[in-house]
């Protein structure tokens, strides 16, 4: 994409909270173009209506809403984008995309950033979430379908995250909706060849 | 007492850009004689100092030439260049208009325009035309395209007049045209009706010490980057910046400059920065292609056809940069030129170390407007733009009866805008006309006697 | 030989930045028949153009070239400079080397140069053959027609009828004013836009030489510039039969303005499902006096008086994935003179705004926006509402705010959409009947967008309001005085005058067989009533060239294009390949 | 009518009820659902979440195996469905990935079936008079809100529109055929908080809540949904709201309206007992 016009921007713009306009935040050159890459957005066509924002059900718990984010991408601000809340609190609903006129789904530019984020080694600012979601692969990983009991507990030990909704666990379990043992699928050897693959241009 | 005598079919034209030039071609093309009066040695206006126009991209010289050369050559148009009406009285139908020319130091009427002077002439000035971006002679045209393409002398600049020095001008013109002693002269010209299409200036951006204009060399205003892209101008097209030549990498477009601020300037928007910047930006990037366009706004205004679409051109195919925020402070760091502002929507402060600023300032009434103004009796506003009686339904009817309107001399209006209105005002004194050179002939059907 | 001029235009650096004009110039200068060739900056300058005049009489030429822009540009221009010097105007040719050459081979500057060449010396073969030809005369009905009995309308039929000239104003609904005639008042200085309307209405009314049809449509219109034949369709009395009626016209104006988005299309907004969201122009009709609910402001579920209002700007506009992608360009001002409106009708009640960009473009707009925000305590949120719905009798507006980057809820009791303006229903359709050019989305299109704003693309035919596009009252009106300025200038001539260059018959080899009548898309071609032969109606010819093709005698022969002319440009093209 | 069957693994987990009640229903409408043979999970918001490449090719897998049906997919969860949708899309409009999926699995994609959701099926595919002449104990009474959330109808690049994004009314044509009463409201297509269930169970709390105090006061009797992870987030997410309100399944609403047997043992498994209410509402 446009290696020229964005490899100048590093050396021109710089941001800061108004009060330390001096020593501002140096800017990755390819974060635009990247982003716009991984996610297969045109996030130049945000002209900022914030109509995401006013829809999103997770905004009013994120630090920037869906809007924003794409403005400090246009903006060229890797580190505020990447360490943000607002990637992690994104839940994909896709309300965005319905509404947006220009077409843009904020959602996918949002897994991009998160893929980006853990690639670049960017400590997730909602690890639990992050927890989750691994520990929900590792269980399709393992049985090619998800085992809710060896996935919570997992995730349970993973994140800390000892004793919130411990007696909702216990009245689901009661209620006999979590089984004990995991069903396994049989091509087992294929799902794990998916999990082995890299995706593309993400090595 | 003029009840006596019939009225006059001659319209007078002060201002001869692309407002005065339109109403002069409708009123002389429909057989009636005109007067069109400008103050500059050539016409054409301010449309002629642009480059490609919005959002079509065609370029200015292309579309405006043809008008100014058949307005130069028309039989009914009498073009007095270089010259101002400086009184007018009497009524509608019999106004008397004075006309000032001022002194060319040229013969005009020996003058072919062959040029030569203006290549021999030693002294080199900075050209008001290229808004200093580039300099011409002491004697000159407007542009090689100027028409009447007759030169004038600039006494300010010329060396025999400073300094009783050179003459070469006269020495090398084959046809004896220069007159060095040549006066001032005034004309009294008759007419039935008048049109004032005295355009606008720009606002003095020295006033806003924080952009640094008039300190900082390669902080430019909007014009002057018009004359930088323009195919004819000074670099013939090149972005180059004006404190080294150097192309800039970095450009910053600060819009609003002096535009939306009722306490440190003009209250009002000026309507069209915001697609001409929209326009720098894209034909800078489409000049430097790996340049980066920054553009700081407050709101943008893209009202009008394919006007939105421009601008999302802009953004989209061109990549330009848009920060919602004014600039607050803009300074020399090196040969650098840095621009402090906040970008309003993600609340980061945004800091641009530029190559060169583009200011867009606040379109502005000429200073003589009002003078006009005064003398026929027509109400200004408080910063000197002309009122219209109603500016709903008689957008170009005066208080005045007999005297129109049209163009940026009510308020800041963009070409099709303009065209639209001089047309307008043409339509009123047409009417007039007709009226008073009776109803035209075969007319005494009476309307709808066919219908079945 | 013929003594032909080749002019090279550089046109700055549009042409000569791609193409080596010098070469051009010095590559045609020993060609046959080509005694000058040359280049300038910008031939269609003054000075360029007394080079064409002056080297026509230097040199005694008989034909010219000129290398420069489409002829749809400035052919006239030159063949103009031409007949000045003396030199019959057909004699006169344009080379397309810009928009042909220069423009579409800009990374090919060889090439470019190259095809340049070819082009010129095709042009030089044809103005060999050239004959000098006279224009013709056509007879011109000076009378208008303007369609549509709104704010442009009414306008320009005043104009024309005040310079003497009749007009024919036909107006499909039962009354005059358009929208205007429902507005509450205009922006900026709240006049009542019914006295603005009345003083036009009373001009129209009071001037004899208009004649106003109202339920009245234009079913056909036939005819060229001067010469317009219409058939309107009048609807019948208690829904009887139409009848109709013909007329003729020199002139047409079309003001046949605009319609609404219709709030169905906004799901998000509920759809029309909601009786307290609304449309702008309902709320209009609400705060106008003569509305009904006698200006007084009530919400329609319940007939209370809200206390709470959310405007929500740009439904439908600026969305080019799910409505109209250009701005509607007046929403921003009605929509701050409708919320200033009501916090003064309703002085405890809260006004929100929801906008993208505020457009206040015009004297004192900006200034009247101010003033709506901080004299009538109008709360201006930026971003656009994301869903509106109903809830125990409220209306749910979502937001976002700017400087927080969060969601905001407004409960509000009444919401009114800015909805998008679109062209008027049917646009399309008459756009077809009166053969004139739309842009994708129904509006129609001006000749030039800087230039000829208020000329179609058909001589004759003019636009006037928002039927070109969303505009405003007062850009509405000058529009309208403009287009009736073109008709004006058109009815002070004497005569029209028409292109010469059209189809002829070759009576000899002519035999009859009526192939050309429906091939012609002009319907400019008919059978002599007793010869046998086919003829040509100068004045609807086109000069396109589909009869030539059609006729299998080659009896059908464009002027100056005849298949001599086209074999030599054929020659010459293939020479240099 | 055949159909090729997708459960989702949580349709033998968390929502088995779902799963009972729909294959039920099923049967006794005459639909007959031929499951995927060894299907694999979606790979949920998770995949999408951290690796678009498995995002696309777990559910792919799917889909080539339910070629073997010959029949259009159908799916009762949601987010399945969206994940379905979005490999079925990417397969149809990017050769170069269908081609990579082509090889990656030894099979051709057709493309003959598509990805529908089972409330599409019930909906659309069955008049609503077929439905309701086989109703035997019609829902007289019931108040109802049909609760869609976000994947069942959006996005609609992906969802070709099978429902209007922003008021959908399949559920509403079904449950008024089976003799219920449903009742307009706001939060229709509002969304639970999804897949922060877990992790973040303050904010599903909130958007959970305002959903059922949306049903409260629309005074409906419970609420009726078609995607295990709402109805999860719904039932589980009640703290402090009175009285609480039932989440149920379409399918277990259709099961008692056909009278079909085995019911009890479904509305055993909600956190919110629909017993009580159904029993004054004479419907257990």
């Amino acid at each position: 994409m446009t290696t020229g016009a964005t490899a100048s921007l590093s050396s021109a713009v710089r941001t800061s909270a108004a009060s330390t306009a001096g020593n501002a935040q140096r800017v990755d050159p390819s974060f635009l173009p990247t982003v716009e890459a991984l996610s297969h957005e045109n996030i130049r066509r945000c002209y900022y209506c914030l109509k995401c924002t006013a829809g999103c059900p997770t905004a009013y718990a994120m630090d920037y809403g869906p809007a924003h984010v794409l403005k400090l991408v246009q903006l060229g601000q890797k580190d505020k984008v990447l360490q943000s809340k607002a990637i992690w609190m994104c839940v994909g609903c896709e309300t965005c995309w319905t509404r947006c006129p220009n077409g843009i789904a904020a959602g996918h530019v949002m897994d991009a950033l998160k893929q980006m984020a853990l690639r670049e080694g960017y400590a997730p600012a909602e690890r639990r979430v992050l927890v989750l979601h691994r520990q929900f692969l590792t269980s399709i990983r393992l049985f090619g379908r998800v085992h809710e009991l060896s996935m919570l507990a997992l995730y349970k030990l993973l994140s800390g995250d000892l004793f919130t909704d411990l007696d909702l666990g216990a009245r689901m379990f009661l209620r006999g909706k979590i089984p004990i043992l995991p069903e396994r699928i049989k091509g087992m050897s294929k799902i794990q060849q998916l999990f082995a693959k890299r995706p593309r241009g993400q090595e | 007492m003029a009840e006596d005598r019939a009225p006059i079919t001659r319209v007078l034209i002060i201002g001869a850009g692309i407002a005065g030039i339109q109403a002069a071609l409708d009123i002389a093309n429909s057989g009636y004689e005109v007067v069109l009066v400008e103050k500059e040695p050539s016409i054409g206006g301010r449309m002629l100092q642009l480059s490609e126009t919005f959002p079509t991209l065609d370029c200015a010289q292309c579309i405006l030439t043809p008008r100014t050369v058949e307005a130069g050559h028309h039989e009914r148009i009498r073009l007095m260049t270089f010259s101002e009406v400086i009184a007018i009285t009497g009524e509608i139908g019999h106004f008397t208009a004075t006309v000032q020319r001022k002194p060319a130091s040229v013969n005009w009427d020996v003058c072919t325009g062959c040029g030569l002077c203006q290549e021999k002439c030693p002294t080199k000035v900075a050209s008001p035309f290229d808004r200093a971006m580039g300099k011409r002679k002491a004697i000159y045209t407007l542009s090689p395209q100027a028409v009447p393409n007759k030169p004038v002398i600039d006494r300010e600049a010329c060396t025999w007049f400073t300094r009783g020095k050179c003459r070469l001008c006269e020495k090398v013109c084959p046809v004896h045209a220069i007159d060095y002693e040549q006066q001032a002269t005034t004309t009294q010209v008759e007419v039935g009706a008048v049109i004032i299409a005295t355009g606008y200036t720009l606002y003095g951006l020295e006033n806003l010490g924080e952009y640094g204009y008039g300190k900082i060399p390669d902080v430019v205003d909007g014009l002057a980057f018009e004359r930088l892209l323009s195919a004819s101008g000074p670099t013939a097209g090149k972005v180059r910046r004006p404190s080294d030549g150097k192309e800039p990498k970095q450009v910053v477009f600060i819009q609003c400059a002096g535009s939306r601020a009722p306490e440190t300037a003009m209250p009002y928007c000026s309507k069209i920065c915001c697609m001409y910047t929209a326009k720098h930006a894209m034909l800078y990037k489409h000049r430097v292609h790996d340049g980066t366009a920054y553009v700081f706004y407050i709101d943008v205004r893209a009202a009008g056809k394919r006007y939105e679409e421009f601008y999302h051109r802009a953004t989209e195919e061109d990549r330009v940069i848009y920060v919602r925020g004014k600039v607050a402070r803009v300074f020399r760091d090196g040969d650098q030129v840095v621009v402090w502002g906040s970008d309003t929507l993600s609340g980061a402060s945004v800091e641009v170390a530029a190559d060169m600023v583009v200011l867009a300032p606040a379109m502005v009434p000429h200073p003589e407007t009002q003078r006009l103004a005064e003398m026929l009796g027509i109400p200004a506003n408080e910063y000197g733009f002309l009122l219209p009686l109603d500016d709903n339904i008689l957008p170009v009817e005066t208080t005045r009866p007999g005297v129109f309107l049209a163009g940026a001399v009510t308020s800041p209006k963009d070409i099709p805008e303009t065209v639209a209105q001089a047309s307008a005002a043409a339509a009123k004194v047409l009417s007039l006309f007709a009226q008073w050179s009776g109803v035209p002939q075969a007319m005494e059907t009476p309307v709808g006697a066919e219908a079945s | 030989m013929k003594r032909i001029g080749v002019f090279i235009c550089h046109c700055g650096i549009n042409i000569a930045g791609t193409v080596d004009v010098k070469r051009v110039a010095e590559a045609l200068k020993d060609y046959p028949g080509v005694v000058l060739a040359t280049d300038y900056m910008y031939m269609c300058s003054d000075p360029g153009q007394s080079l064409i005049r002056q080297s026509i009489k230097e040199q005694n030429l008989e034909g010219v070239v000129v290398a420069a822009c489409s002829p749809a540009m400035h052919e006239v221009t030159f063949r103009k400079a031409s007949a000045q010097a003396g030199l019959n105007p057909y004699q006169t040719e344009i080379a397309n080397i810009r928009e042909q050459v220069s423009w579409v081979h800009q990374d090919d500057k060889e090439a470019a140069t190259r095809k340049a060449i070819e082009h010129i010396k095709t042009i030089v073969e044809k103005v060999k053959y050239n004959e000098s030809l006279i224009p013709l005369s056509l007879s011109l009905v000076k009378k208008a027609l303007v369609i549509g009995g709104g704010i442009a309308g009414l306008q320009a039929a005043i104009d024309i009828a005040t310079a003497g000239y009749p007009v024919v104003l036909v107006e499909r609904s039962d009354r005059l004013g358009g929208h205007v005639g429902k507005l509450s008042g205009v922006y900026v200085n709240f006049n009542a836009a019914r006295d603005l309307l009345e003083s036009k209405l009373q001009a129209v009314q009071e001037n004899p030489r208009i004649k106003v049809f109202l339920e009245t449509e234009v079913e056909e219109l036939g005819g060229y510039v001067g010469n317009f034949t219409a058939k309107l369709k009048h609807r019948g009395d208690n829904g009887g039969e139409p009848t109709f009626s013909e007329h003729t016209f020199g002139a047409v104006i079309v003001a046949t303005g605009h319609s609404l988005r219709p709030l169905s299309k906004f799901g998000e907004y509920g759809g029309g499902r909601y009786p307290n969201v609304i449309d702008a122009l309902t709320f209009e009709r609400m705060l106008a006096p003569d509305g009904p609910t006698g200006g007084e402001i009530r919400r329609p579920s319940d007939g209370q008086v809200p206390r709470q209002v959310v405007f929500v700007q740009c439904a439908g506009s600026r969305d080019p994935e799910h409505h109209m992608p250009y701005c509607s360009k007046i929403c921003c001002m009605y929509t701050a003179k409708q919320a200033a409106l009501y916090r003064q009708r309703v002085p405890d009640g809260q006004a929100y705004v929801f906008y993208i960009d505020i457009r206040s473009q015009g004297r004192d707009y900006e200034e009247f926006v101010q003033s709506a925000m901080t004299e009538h305590d109008v709360l201006y949120v930026r971003g656009k509402v994301a869903r509106l719905y109903e809830e125990d009798g409220k209306v749910i507006a979502w937001g976002a705010d700017t400087l927080t980057g969060k969601p905001v809820e407004v409960q509000a009791d009444l919401a009114v959409l800015a909805t998008a303006v679109m062209p008027a229903e049917g646009a399309v359709e008459l756009a077809q009947r009166l053969r004139i050019a739309t842009d994708e989305h129904g509006f129609f299109s001006e000749a030039h967008p800087k230039l000829r704003p208020v000329e179609s693309l058909t001589a004759g035919i003019f636009l006037a309001g928002t039927a070109q596009a969303p505009k405003d009252i007062p850009e509405t009106v000058a529009q309208a005085s403009a287009a009736a300025a073109k008709v004006l200038s058109l009815f002070s001539q004497r005569e029209l005058v028409a292109e010469p260059t059209i189809a002829y018959v070759d009576e000899e080899l002519c035999s009859g067989c009526g192939l050309c009548i429906p091939a012609c898309p002009y319907q400019a071609r008919a059978m002599h009533p007793w010869k046998h032969k086919a003829i040509v109606n100068e004045a609807l010819c086109q000069g396109c060239g589909a009869c030539v093709v059609a006729c299998p005698n080659k009896a059908c022969k464009l002027r100056n294009l005849t298949p001599s002319h086209v074999l030599a440009m054929m020659d010459a093209y293939l020479a240099e390949v | 009518m055949k159909y090729s069957y997708y459960p989702g693994c949580t349709l033998h987990s968390t929502a088995i009820e779902y799963g009972w009640s729909t294959e039920a229903v099923c049967e006794a409408l005459g639909i007959d659902l031929v499951e995927i043979e060894d299907w694999n999970c979606c790979g949920a918001s998770s995949a999408h979440s951290l690796d678009p490449h498995l995002a696309l090719a777990l559910p792919t897998r799917d889909l080539m195996r339910a070629q073997a049906v010959g029949a259009d997919i159908v799916m009762p969860c949601a987010a399945c469905y969206g994940r379905m949708a979005a490999a079925d899309h990417k397969m149809r409009s990017d050769s170069a990935w269908r081609k990579e999926m082509e090889a990656e699995f030894q099979t051709e994609y057709i493309g003959a079936a598509r990805p529908r959701t089972l409330v599409d099926v019930l909906g659309n595919d069955l008049s609503p008079e077929a439905l309701a002449a086989k109703v035997k104990r019609p829902l007289n009474g019931l108040r109802t809100v049909s609760y869609y959330g976000c994947l069942l109808i959006r996005p609609p690049d992906l969802t070709n529109r099978w429902d209007d994004p922003e008021h959908p009314v399949v559920m509403d044509r079904i449950l008024k055929a089976l003799g219920a009463e449903p009742v307009q409201w706001a939060h229709a297509v509002e969304c639970c908080g999804a897949s922060l269930a877990l992790d973040r169970a303050d904010v599903v709390t909130v958007l959970s809540g305002r959903i059922v105090q949306g049903a409260n006061d629309a005074e409906a009797d419970c609420i009726v949904c078609a995607c295990p992870l709402c109805q999860a987030n719904l039932d589980s997410r009640q703290k402090g709201i009175s009285p609480k309100v039932p989440v149920l399944y379409i399918t277990e609403l259709m099961g008692i309206a056909l009278d079909l047997p085995g019911r009890s043992k479904w509305f055993a498994k909600h956190l919110v007992d629909p017993r009580p209410m159904l029993r004054r509402k004479g419907l257990e």
